[in-house]
């Protein structure tokens, strides 16, 4: 772990970031266990075993910045403020949702928090990230665009396309690679001749990183640095984190791809695991502040999931809403 | 669609179809993502990475436009190649290979160069996945010149379109409705080939004409029992080809309900209904005894709820109504 | 068609267009492959570059797909962009960016979001640029819930749609056919915007409705000066919006001629003259005298030779002789 | 010049070489006058300036390499050895040229010489060119796939997409890039943020180098040493080659993009200069042979253009030919 930075760590910010990580985490299980029931349908990806990619890199942004990210980002939307209830009505199709139900889990929108979400199309959101951050200096606005996606969209056409734009117009965008090792089923080293996905980004002349995406804190020091670089003006910054999921791409999968030490192994360089035990040899975390936190957490959620039961369905007449932009009814 | 014989579902009929195509040619290969270790994102493929290895079952990176496009290449120098597409949705992304290369090197060549090039691809809505990965976009691909398309609905196409195709010197592109692959349904031991451009009845009727395929075809068959009950005798056909469309067998039925309704799970405007709906007012006006009818989905991107997504798509009771009202009742 | 005032071309009516978008609102900007220093492929946006500078008037990399996703992403950060994207056959490089995410945003994000941009393209042959450069694709996009699809064929449409295409709230996708740049005529000094979503009887008629829009209207009014020399009036009708289509203008003209020719320089099968067909099939069969007729390209990838290019689109004499037919002459 | 080679380089070689590059300019400028001439029609790109490469690197293939190219492939044509007379009537869009007349000069094909020509979507060959490398290295044959394309095309998803498959399958492909500094009028540094593409090719672990394309011998020793890599099944390699083009990107174009001096100066280094000179200097060639050598040229030329205006066209009733496999009239 980065312990020259954790050392100035002061108890409250590694309150917050496991705190962040831990809802992320039970939320996750939560939604598996809530797919098993039917209640959630459609595609379900799970975050666990990166969340401190998305806790940490958002330490860095503001409420003005703007985040996109992909199909596999309940994470991101709970680390950037969207509220449990609605993320889980979401979920459930609600009307309550975060997206009006219309998105479900792969398509999360927010525009108080500038989430932009919730994209299916692997790469098909480094565009608009690139977009956005053009608005935004075109506009004098002093905002960075960061964007998360795993590293098989590397592989993608728009990936490349994306990257060039950013550099060359001098964009203020942060990329961030989610390596996780698998596209689906397809092992890094089947899916890209430069493993090394940061390299890539150099080629653009893109400064790029790569970070232990198991490490919180190395997360948040290098997305912070990357993040004022990018506020001075400085251009793109890319930062590749490594980690690994712990469950299945989707909820359906036989991970006949991968075997199971592979994944032990990588469970214990869980970000929480490691953190949470790191804290507690500080004496930052004592068993009973952690049991509470969990509590905490327990409730939110319960408060989440009973939010999302009790949310109204929209009506079936409503179905063509929001195709055009009209006057709401 | 009674054939005696073993039972399997539609899944392991394109299975069987593929690995039958991977023994019998050794031009033969199979490429896209994750239809190797994984197994297919829609499990067509389980098993045969084991059975063929991995230069006949070959897994690609995110990268549509390429690999389609190596797909052409790979037919252009004398292979037999399968591309698997996950989806039409993604298929946009390869839509610039298939429509400005694939399509065209035959004439733009004066006829030197052919493309013997398969194309399958899952299609269509109903299991939740919303705006990103549910679309019916197959009535795009019969719109180009140079390309064959089809989509088995039955068992038996399933199984036996495949070579068919990979026979064909031109490209073809199969549509695999998402919701038929765990359809079963028994396949005769000797069920050989199946044609690739001609329509099917499926059901003989006297009073109106249901017209449609793929995923579609068991909803117009249950309407087709619904109408029986009323006393009214439907007739069902299904298209699958799409390109060309099977005129003789269209017109012929036509010809003797004098009424037809067209059940397209394509958004309603600039479907490929309407190309039926229209072939049928230049081809058999006269014997027209009310207008064309079309059963099509709303205008609206697939949303995720489960009511929603229904109400979106072409159902049994719109069929009927539909079919009801060109008997004006 | 007849305003008394300054005459100009198409071409220059685009750019008088453009010039008054960038000089009314400092959010709007145009950007596009050589838009800038080399003036645009097409001359379009000569002069532009040195008035309004590289930031407004900006040249992209050879990256369809980026450059169109970024419009997206600046439509959404709160800018007007204008994306030009040099034929309809490279915008299939950007169709995933189009269909998958412009169209999609609005209604995945529950209302939250919408996307003002506007995409101009040339479209359509004359010019013998052959199999990858010629073809009208436009029907593709009016299939698509969440675009609107304009085709401006007059000086008028060409001067007055594009304002309106920009207060617009949603994506607006504008087809300038190739053949229309060169044309001119005069435009009269207060002419102002023109709506974007109704069609217009560009000639009354009482025998026959000639239905069409962009490079093809020229060619229907042509027609319909033939037809008079026999005797039969011929109304025409330009869509000038290909979505949505204005059912009450097509169904008043059919109420009043009961014969029907839809003119469209797609290929036949699956083109949008086949929604057309259909739609009077659905509205106005009752009142049909004869079948409607469709006058569109020959299902061939556009052959280079003048001749062979003359053959496969829609000519003058086609649709006299379509005209004629349905008036059983 | 690249001495040391050269010092090995017999008469005949250099003599072939020089040429190869004077057919090839002679030719261009004879279809510059016929285009004036409106005998030659479409978009027209001239390869005056560039042909070093074309010439220098075909001399690394055998007959049964493939070659793929852009629309600015006549030189490769030539140089692959396709006969000037049914390239010339191609132009022409005649029925006994390359492309049966169908493709025009953006579309040269020839089965014979395993000429895939001829593609104006940028970037769109490269990943043909994977595809048909893949099958020769399926095949077991030892061929080399030569793609040659702009550095505009660089920028493209496909290029990326395509230089990764070809990395990661390690198969027999030998890029080109012909970098002459613009992409119509874009310069180079408006376009890439790394302008060194050869870079570019280097973050896919493809062996790269960067050439003098305006020296022959300096491309056809690079193109040699990169081929016989490949063929010993080393993977891919990537030549950039540094060059100019004299005249505008088509036939029109102001070419306020660049100045005039610019130009002048690329043509003090014209690579049929340099080369003449030199085999002049060193006693190669006085100038009654090179008088006979141009004499030759322009017998050459005027029989291609008898031969184009001899052709028959192709017959009106066969427009849709070839867009099928079909038995031949
Ligand atoms: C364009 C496109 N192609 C294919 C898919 C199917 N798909 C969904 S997720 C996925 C793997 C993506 O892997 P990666 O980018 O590494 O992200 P991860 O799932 O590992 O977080 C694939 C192939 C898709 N959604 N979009
Ligand atoms: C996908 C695509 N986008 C745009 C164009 C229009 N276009 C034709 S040539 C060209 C410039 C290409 O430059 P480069 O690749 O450097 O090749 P060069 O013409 O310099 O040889 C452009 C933009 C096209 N043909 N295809
Ligand atoms: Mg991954
Ligand atoms: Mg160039």
């Amino acid at each position: 772990m980065s312990t020259p930075d954790k050392l100035h760590l002061n108890r409250d910010h590694a309150l917050h970031l496991l705190r962040g990580m831990l809802r992320i985490r039970r939320f996750e299980e939560r939604c598996a266990e809530l797919y098993t029931e039917e209640k959630i349908r459609g595609f379900l990806h799970l975050y666990i075993g990166e969340e401190a990619i998305a806790v940490g890199a958002m330490q860095s942004l503001t409420p003005e910045d703007a985040v996109c990210a992909t199909y596999r980002e309940h994470g991101h939307a709970l680390a950037r403020g969207l509220p449990m209830t609605t993320l889980m009505a979401e979920m459930y199709g609600k009307r309550a949702g975060c997206s009006g139900g219309r998105g479900g889990s792969m398509h999360l929108f927010d525009a108080a928090s500038r989430f932009y979400g919730g994209s299916a199309i692997v790469g098909g959101l480094l565009p608009l990230a690139v977009g956005i951050a053009l608005a935004d200096k075109l506009q004098g606005r002093q905002r960075v665009t960061a964007c998360f996606f795993g590293e098989g969209a590397a592989a993608e056409g728009a990936f490349h396309e994306s990257l060039n734009l950013a550099a060359l117009w001098q964009l203020p965008v942060l990329f961030v690679c989610e390596n996780n090792l698998y596209a689906m089923g397809t092992a890094l080293d089947r899916s890209e001749s430069e493993t090394h996905i940061f390299r890539k980004a150099e080629s653009y002349r893109v400064p790029a990183e790569s970070v232990d995406g198991m490490d919180v804190i190395a997360v948040e020091v290098a997305a912070r640095r990357a993040a004022a670089d990018i506020r001075d003006g400085a251009g793109p910054r890319f930062l590749e984190c490594l980690t690994y999921r712990f469950r299945a791409h989707s909820m359906f999968d036989a991970q006949l791809y991968r075997d199971k030490a592979e994944v032990e192994a990588w469970k214990q360089k869980g970000p929480i695991l490691r953190f949470g035990q790191w804290m507690q040899e500080t004496g930052m975390l004592d068993a009973a502040e952690r049991d509470a936190m969990e509590a905490d957490i327990a409730a939110e959620l319960d408060e989440a999931v009973a939010f999302a039961e009790g949310g109204a369905a929209e009506p079936v007449e409503e179905l063509t809403r929001d195709v055009y932009t009209e006057p709401r009814s | 669609m009674s054939d005696a014989g073993v039972e399997m579902t539609y899944r392991e009929a394109l299975r069987e179809a593929i690995r039958e195509a991977l023994n019998r040619d050794p031009r033969v290969f199979l490429m896209g993502e994750d239809v190797g270790r994984y197994g297919g994102c829609y499990a067509v493929t389980k098993g045969l990475y084991d059975e063929f290895g991995p230069e006949r079952i070959r897994d690609t990176p995110l990268s549509e436009s390429a690999f389609t496009g190596a797909g052409i290449g790979a037919a252009l120098g004398g292979m037999r190649p399968i591309v698997e597409i996950m989806t039409v949705n993604f298929s946009l992304l390869a839509l610039d290979q298939i429509v400005n290369n694939a399509a065209t090197i035959r004439h733009m060549s004066g006829g030197q160069f052919n493309v013997p090039l398969v194309i399958r691809m899952a299609t269509g809505a109903g299991k939740q996945l919303a705006a990103q990965h549910s679309h019916s976009l197959e009535g795009w691909y019969a719109h180009v010149p140079g390309l064959k398309v089809v989509a088995p609905a039955t068992i038996r196409d399933a199984r036996g379109m495949l070579w068919t195709a990979l026979e064909d010197p031109d490209p073809v592109v199969i549509f695999e409705h998402v919701m038929l692959y765990n359809r079963s349904g028994p396949l005769a031991a000797d069920a050989g080939a199946v044609p690739i451009t001609g329509a099917a009845v499926r059901r003989e009727g006297t009073d109106v004409s249901l017209i449609t395929y793929g995923g579609s075809l068991f909803k117009a068959l249950e309407a087709a029992d619904a109408l029986q009950q009323e006393g009214i005798a439907a007739e069902v056909v299904d298209l699958r080809s799409l390109r060309p469309l099977d005129d003789a067998t269209i017109m012929g039925s036509v010809g003797k309900t004098h009424r037809a309704v067209i059940v397209d799970e394509g958004w309603r405007t600039g479907s490929l209904a309407a190309e039926i709906s229209a072939r049928i007012m230049e081809q058999a006006f006269w014997a027209l005894d009310a207008p064309v009818g079309r059963v099509c989905s709303a205008e609206v991107p697939i949303p995720y709820p489960r009511h929603l997504e229904d109400a979106a798509l072409p159902q049994v009771p719109d069929i009927v109504a539909a079919a009801r009202a060109t008997l004006g009742r």
